[in-house]
This record gives C-alpha cells, structure tokens and sequence, in this order.
C-alpha cells in the first residue's frame, strides 16, 4: 500500500531534472522557468515535511518492485530537513541569480546547471540505495563543474579542472566500495545493509573506501585542498551553493553511512573525524584571517566551519544525539548565513568596488545594505545570540557538558572567536571613513540594487531561524534519525555559550 | 585456459602502465586504445558481453577518440596561440 | 593531487590501498548468489529476455534515468564552456565520401538492429548510441556542414530526447495508479523499446558533439 | 583461486597504479586519462566478481552498474577535455594552476 504523499520524494527529483531539460530546449524562458520551479519545488518541500509530520517517516519504490531487486527512496526527518535547507537557501539564489547573470550570453548555461544541481541534491537526500547514491555524487560533481567553469577566468578554469579531477576519482572509490559491499552482501540497499551487514575485511575496506571518498568531496581538513580555489572563482551565487550545500550534501552521505549501515566498533574512527574537524576550525579560521581577499576569506571560513559538523562522530554516542541535532541545526544556518556572504561578495564586484580587503574602506557608506547583510550573517557565522547559529552552538555546547567532553566546548568556543576576529575584521575596514582613497573612481552611493535588498533578506532568515527552533527541530526529529528518544524538550539557552 | 587468462590480466597492467608512462601524447592515446580492447576481451572471458560491447563502443572507441581530438587541439593550440589572447572561445 | 607529497608518503598510501584492497576482494566467498535469482524470477514480467536490460531498464531504470541525466548534463556543461572550434577542411576525399555514403545507412541500420537485440540478447541503447555517433562522426570528418539551424531547437530535442521520453513514460504509468516508472508488464516490451530508441538518439547527439568540443556557432550562447 | 578472482586483482592494480599516475603525471591529458584507466580498474573489479554464481550466467545486476558506469565516466572525460583545452587557452599550459594563491 502506497503510502499518500510519498510521491512527493520523487517529484522533489524530478521537477528539477525536467525544469533542468525545458531551460535546455528553450533558453528564452530559462529563467521564467527557474523562478515557477523553485518555488514549486519549495511548495513540494513544505508539503513534504507535513506529510511527514502527520505520517511519520515515507518511503517510494521507484518502478514498484521495492528493495533489494529495484530501487527505494525514503525520507525521515534529517531528510525534509536536508530538502528544506535545499529549498531555504535555493529559493534565493535563484531570484538573486537573475539579477546577476545577464539575460543572454554564455551565462546562460547557468539555468539548466543550477536546476539539475538542485535535482541531483534533492536525489541524493531522498535515496536509499548506495549505488543510486553514486550517480546522483556524479549529478552533483559534474553540475558543479560546470557552474564553477561558467565564470570563463583562467582561475575558475582551473578551479573547475582541480574540482572535476577531486570529484571523479572520490566518486570512483566510493563506487568501489559499494561494489565490495554488494559482493559482501547481495544488496545495494542501505536499510537492508544497515540489517545484514557483518564485520570483517570487505566490510570495513569498503567503508573505509567510501567514508574516505566522501571525506574528500566534503573538504574536510586536510582534504580541503580543491576547495579555496574552486569556491572563490566561481560566480557568486555559484559560490553560495557550493559553500552552502553541496560540501554538505556529501557529510549528510557520510552521517547516513556512520548512523545506518555501519556496524559497532567505529569509536576510534569517530575519534578521529572529530579530531579532524576541531583541527579544520582552528586552521580554517586562521587561514581566513590571513586572506586578503574577501572571496577567498569566505571561501577558509567554510573550511573551518565544515569542522563543526565532524565534531559529534566523536561525542559519547548517549549524548550525541544532541549533538547532531546542533549539527543539523548548523548545516541549515551556515547555508543561509554563507549565501549572504557570498552574495555581499557579489553585490560589491558587480557595482565596482573592489573584492580586495585593501579596497573596502568606504563600502559601508556606499554599500550600507550589503554590508549590513554580511555583518548579521557573521552574527551567526561567529554564534551569537539571537541567531540561529547561537542555538546551534549551544545544542553543540550542550552535548559536550553531557557527555563531559570538555575539549569540545573548548573548541566550539574558539571558533567562535576566530570567526569573529575575522568577521570584525571585513566590518571594521569597510567602515573606515579617514585615510586616503585607494581609488578615485569608485561609483558614488546609488539606488540599493534588488539584489543587495535579496542579500539583506537572506540574511536576516538566519535571524529569524533563532526563533523558529521549536518547528524546525521538530520536524527533525520524526523517525528519530539520530537513532534515540529525543523525549527530553528543547532546553532553552540560559545564558550566553 | 589459464595462460590465456593469465596473460590477459597481465597485460591489461603492462599497457595500462606504459598508457599512462609514456611522454608522447599521440603514443599515450594508442596505448589507451589498446587497453580498451583488451578490456573489452577480459569483459568477453567473464562472460559479460553486454559490458564487453559497451567497453568496446564507449571505453575503447568513444574515449578514445575524444582522446584523439583533444590531443589535436591541444598541439594546435600551441601553435595558434599568442600570449595574453584567448583562442577558444 | 596539488601538492606532491613526498614519494615516500605517496608509496606508503599505495601500498596500503593495494594490500587493503587484495585483502577485501580474496575474503570475499569463492561462490555468492547476488541477486542474480531474485532477476531471473521476475524476468518475465520485466518485459524483456536479457537479464541485464531488464536491470538496466526495469528493475533499476531510474539509476538509468538519472544517467541519462548526466549525459544531458556534459552536454550542457560543455555548451556553456566552450564554442566549437572552427573548422578550417574537412578530410573530404573521394574515398571517405564513398564510406560515408555507404557505411552510414549501415550503420544506422545496425544502430536499429542492436536496439532490438538488446530485448532479447546482447546489445541495448548504449550500443546503439555508440554506433549512431560513430556514423554521425564520418559525417563530421567528412566535411560535412552542420545543418543550417542546427544550433536551434531540433538539434536541441534531439539531445534531451532521451531524458523527456523516459520522464514522460515514467510520469505517464502513475495515471494508472502505479508508482513512477512502475511499468505494466503487458506494455513494458513497447516502452523499454521506445525509451532505449529515444536514449539511443540522444546519446548519439551527445556524443558526436562532445567530440566537436563545444556549442554550435550558431546557437543562441545561452544553452 | 577462479578466474574471478584473477581479474579482480588485475583491477586492483589497475586502480593503484591510474592512482599513482594522477598524483604524479602532471599533463592533464594525463591526468584525466588516469581517471579513466582507474575507472576502467573499478568497474573490473566489480564485474569480475560476478562471475562468481554457481551458475554459468554472471549476476547481471553488477554489470547493469558496470554499463551505467562507463557512460557517465565517457560524459566526464568529454567534459574533462573541453575544459582541459580552456585551461590551456587561457594560461598556456595544459597542467592545473599551482594550488597556493594566498
């Protein structure tokens, strides 16, 4: 019996994939077509996390034949929730997308890209098959090649060239694994795996291929290497989406593995990955604070902030289901609040001031909209009350004093610092008034662009997910994905982390 | 039968080896080739001729050819090309 | 693959992922079922002989579709790359004019025999497309002009074929309260047949333009 | 040791030794070719392992993987070429930028 609105899993793919097709065949309409399919699509997600939150977690046999012989998508909380963030940060970019890009020209190809990027993301929340994850890896790799190619500079080009080769050859050893672990098993499923699968050799090589493959897609430090160059090349809301949720998409992979598929005896493994991250924070945070150039400051901040969502492999799995509620919680404000960034980074090349921190003195008087977006966004990049990235650390916070980790909070707290040493730092130059102009011909203060007026409303979304916890934890938490009762309520910050 | 096998997956190393050693690139993409084919005969022997087909139309010959092309656009580019001017586009 | 690590670390990483994975494949069984059995007993109602199409196009099509995905995607990725280059001469000669006038409607005729093969024995629209490229690449060497318009919309359709026709059938079953691509075993010949000779012809499109390196001239820039 | 088996290593030295030629061959030609030869290694390790039935037919749907896999490897290396030749257009050299900018 199928289950009502479970189809929505599948329209959440295919719409994309088809408005992907239409842009091809008829570039004119392109981004008519891109503006209805994203907010259809955000429509199918909001009616997807209330079909959950009435039904409980979904599932849809693709071609009605059900696992092991054919394909199954499902969906629990962690899912809608991974689509939302999807739809939150995508649904922005889009309209900001047509300000940016110019209604003809090679940038064009930025239509079909995008929407065929977001399909492969949406595919690859919904997917409960490992080999069926592989081709949406590829979905996804390749889009995002493409769109970092799009901004046609030598650098880009050679981000594109660095990220294509990084996103092949991890894909093929994830591949590998999932051949060994269907040789090992004789299913592709990963609920079936997650029941049947048994230690030894093939299992854990196997694993261990694909954990390692999805380690690298997600720049985790000290993979991190095709990422500053590719994220800081790439056209501006490129950029936003591939800070804000593709180097995620792949850590969501990750966690399903580590939560679903992977037998006991991962505690050194998990040890490890959270050692990995709180070195990512600190050497991220630090790298951007050497950066002089604004994109490729944002660009390290994301490396850094990648390092907190590693941090609850190694929290006592008793408290770690707090802990990955924060990550969670996390991934979703960091989206929004990179986005932000990225599109400030935009809005000042497009209009001509310089994207060298040397040049910002001045660009809050001319540019007074985005650089407020920039700064509420480092409110929750650093973690301070009332955004959404407070409530996140603090759920972090939370796990590590239950679990009586303390190094963690360390960590977490010294994050927050650098990450605000180096937001103050953007803020700070750009409101610099005295001193000699470093150029005469900067544009006078102007009309505020739509796109500037875009950037300052993404940016305070991640103010307003500092209320909106209760909803969104809630859904969240159906089908209890971080495998324990959450029956203990949402406790409230007391005071500041 | 075994020597047959034997040497074959041999091989398939050998000349994957010298495809990716050697220096030329018209050389590289000859050996390339031949890898295919001989790939597609390992697909053979394990009694895949679906893949083998594939191998053969795709692997070998396709890629190949792209190979092929890329390799004459490159030299022709180098030629072409002045400094500070794009070509391509 | 940026920064070179020394030899030593780099020999280190290799052996370790040749002994590890030597040691995953010969744990494995000498002897495993697979699904090889679940395949065979639902072969019937697939709509297909070979067991390979049927997984390809039945049980696992929607692995297929988003495959098919993909080489959309190259496509439009390389359109939004790269413009063709120009080409100074074709390599036309009597001989090659001769081959192509007589290997061309070869091929594609036995672009149409694979295809059917692939139902029932070896063969399918990977093939196929293969062969349609390969005939549409003599074209090309031969000197041939792309046609006038082809940068407009009937080469476009062409290259997206594959993916309409196979989201239309899957989209089409659900009328009849089945599940996306749940074919109905009495229609599933007809349909995998329609959308493999749709997947052919796009796969062909993709490919003879991949190996032109970039969009048309003549296509509108935004792809 | 079956037959198998004796294919499989074969890809896993393919895969090793395409992996060892990626880090070192600095031409990108090169380098994308190493991902095919590595591609080529997976997929030989997948298939061969499915002859390992106790049937004569191999279990078809690892081969299914196999087909779906060397047509999105080819739709890459078209793609890894075009871009290749961008690279070159615009710096002059068919090799990835030094990765250190900053």
């Amino acid at each position: 019996m199928p289950q009502p609105g479970a189809a929505l899993l599948v329209v959440a793919v295919l719409l994309p994939v088809s408005a992907s097709a239409l842009c091809f065949l008829a570039p004119r309409l392109a981004r008519a077509i891109a503006v209805v399919v994203a907010l259809v699509l955000a429509l199918t997600v909001v009616l997807l996390a209330v079909q959950l939150v009435t039904h409980g977690p979904l599932e849809y046999r693709v071609g009605g034949w059900g696992a092991p012989l054919g394909i199954d998508l499902r969906a629990d909380g962690l899912t809608v929730f991974m689509l939302l963030a999807a739809a939150l940060t995508g649904l922005p970019v889009t309209v900001y997308g047509l300000s940016y890009f110019p209604a003809s020209g090679a940038a064009g190809g930025f239509w079909p890209l995008w929407m065929l990027l977001w399909g492969a993301l949406n595919a690859l929340f919904v997917a409960g098959d490992a080999f069926n994850l592989y081709v949406t890896l590829e979905l996804m790799g390749l889009s995002a090649v493409g769109l970092v190619a799009l901004a046609g500079s030598s650098d880009a080009l050679g981000g594109a060239m660095r990220y294509l080769l990084m996103t092949l050859t991890a894909s093929l050893i994830y591949l590998l694994g999932v051949g060994l672990l269907y040789h090992r098993s004789g299913t592709l499923d990963l609920a079936l795996l997650g029941t049947s699968l048994e230690g030894g050799a093939t299992t854990w090589v196997a694993l261990g291929l694909m954990s390692a493959a999805l380690l690298v897609k997600s720049a985790l430090f000290p993979l991190h290497f095709w990422l500053p160059p590719a994220h800081s090349s790439a056209p501006a809301p490129v950029s936003a989406v591939l800070s804000g949720l593709v180097v995620k998409a792949t850590i969501y992979l990750l966690l399903r593995l580590w939560l679903d598929v992977m037998p006991p005896g991962k505690a050194g493994l998990g040890a490890a990955l959270g050692g990995l991250g709180a070195a990512a924070i600190v050497w991220g945070s630090v790298q951007a604070l050497r950066q002089s150039e604004l994109k490729l400051l944002v660009a390290y901040s994301t490396v850094a902030q990648l390092g907190y969502l590693f941090l609850p492999f190694a929290i006592d799995p008793a408290h770690a289901g707090v802990a990955w509620r924060g990550a969670a919680y996390f991934v979703l404000c960091h989206a929004l609040a990179k986005t932000a960034m990225f599109m400030t980074v935009g809005n000042l090349q497009k209009l001509g001031a310089g994207a060298h921190l040397g040049e910002l003195q001045h660009v809050a008087r001319q540019f007074p909209v985005s650089l407020a977006a920039f700064g509420i966004a480092g409110v929750t990049i650093i973690g301070l009350p009332p955004s959404g990235g407070f409530l996140a650390k603090w759920l972090l916070l939370q796990a590590s004093f239950g679990a009586g980790q303390w190094w963690f909070a360390v960590v977490v707290l010294a994050g927050g610092l650098l990450s605000a040493a180096y937001v103050f730092r953007v803020v700070g130059l750009a409101f610099v008034e005295e001193g000699t102009r470093a150029r005469g011909d900067v544009a006078p203060k102007g009309r505020t662009s739509a796109a500037e007026w875009i950037t300052l409303a993404v940016a305070l979304a991640t103010v307003v997910l500092g209320f909106t916890a209760p909803l969104m934890l809630g859904v969240l938490d159906v089908g209890e994905p971080f495998g324990q009762p959450s029956g203990e309520p949402l406790s409230e910050p007391g005071g500041a982390p | 039968m075994w020597m047959l096998d034997g040497t074959l997956a041999v091989s398939l190393v050998l000349i994957a080896s010298r495809a990716l050693a050697a220096d030329d690139l018209f050389e590289a993409v000859a050996l390339f080739v031949a890898f295919g084919l001989l790939m597609t005969l390992a697909w053979v022997r394990l009694d895949a001729v679906d893949v083998a087909l594939a191998e053969a139309g795709i692997g070998a010959g396709f890629t190949g050819a792209l190979f092929l092309a890329g390799v004459a656009r490159l030299q022709r580019q180098a030629r072409v090309r002045r400094p500070g001017r794009e070509v391509h586009r | 693959m940026s920064r070179a690590p020394s030899r030593a670390v780099l020999w280190l990483l290799l052996l370790t992922l040749g002994g590890g994975l030597g040691w995953a494949v010969l744990s494995l069984p000498p002897v495993a079922q697979g699904l090889g059995e679940q395949v065979r007993q639902h072969l019937q109602v697939s709509g297909v002989e070979s067991p390979v199409t049927a997984v390809l196009l039945n049980f696992r099509g929607y692995d297929t579709l988003l495959e098919i995905a993909v080489l959309a995607l190259a496509t439009v990725a390389i359109w939004s790359v790269a413009t063709m280059p120009r080409r100074r001469r074709g390599l036309a000669g009597p001989v090659l004019v001769f081959f192509v006038q007589v290997l061309v409607p070869f091929m594609v005729l036995l672009a149409g025999y694979l295809l059917w093969s692939g139902s029932h024995a070896e063969g399918g629209a990977f093939q196929a497309g293969v062969v349609l490229a390969a005939a549409a690449l003599l074209v090309i060497l031969a000197g041939a002009p792309l046609p006038a318009g082809a940068g407009g919309w009937p080469l476009r359709v062409g290259l997206m074929l594959g993916l309409l026709v196979f989201l239309g059938v899957g989209v089409l079953v659900t009328t009849t309260g089945r599940n996306f691509l749940e074919l109905p075993p009495a229609w599933a010949g007809g349909l995998i047949l329609m959308i493999e000779a749709a997947a052919a012809i796009s796969i062909g499109a993709s490919l003879a333009l991949a190996f032109r390196g970039g969009r048309p001239r003549n296509a509108r820039a935004g792809s | 040791m079956t037959v198998a088996f004796l294919y499989a290593l074969s890809g896993v030295a393919l895969f090793v030794l395409a992996f060892h030629a990626l880090v070192s061959r600095r031409h990108l030609l090169h380098k994308i070719m190493s991902v095919n030869v590595m591609g080529s290694g997976v997929f030989l390790i997948i298939g061969a392992l499915a002859r390992r039935t106790p049937t004569a037919d191999p279990d078809p749907v690892p081969l299914a993987l196999v087909i779906t896999g060397i047509v999105v490897a080819v739709a890459a290396t078209a793609l890894g070429i075009v871009i290749m030749l961008r690279v070159q257009a615009a710096t002059g050299r068919p090799e990835l930028p030094p990765a250190d900018r900053n």
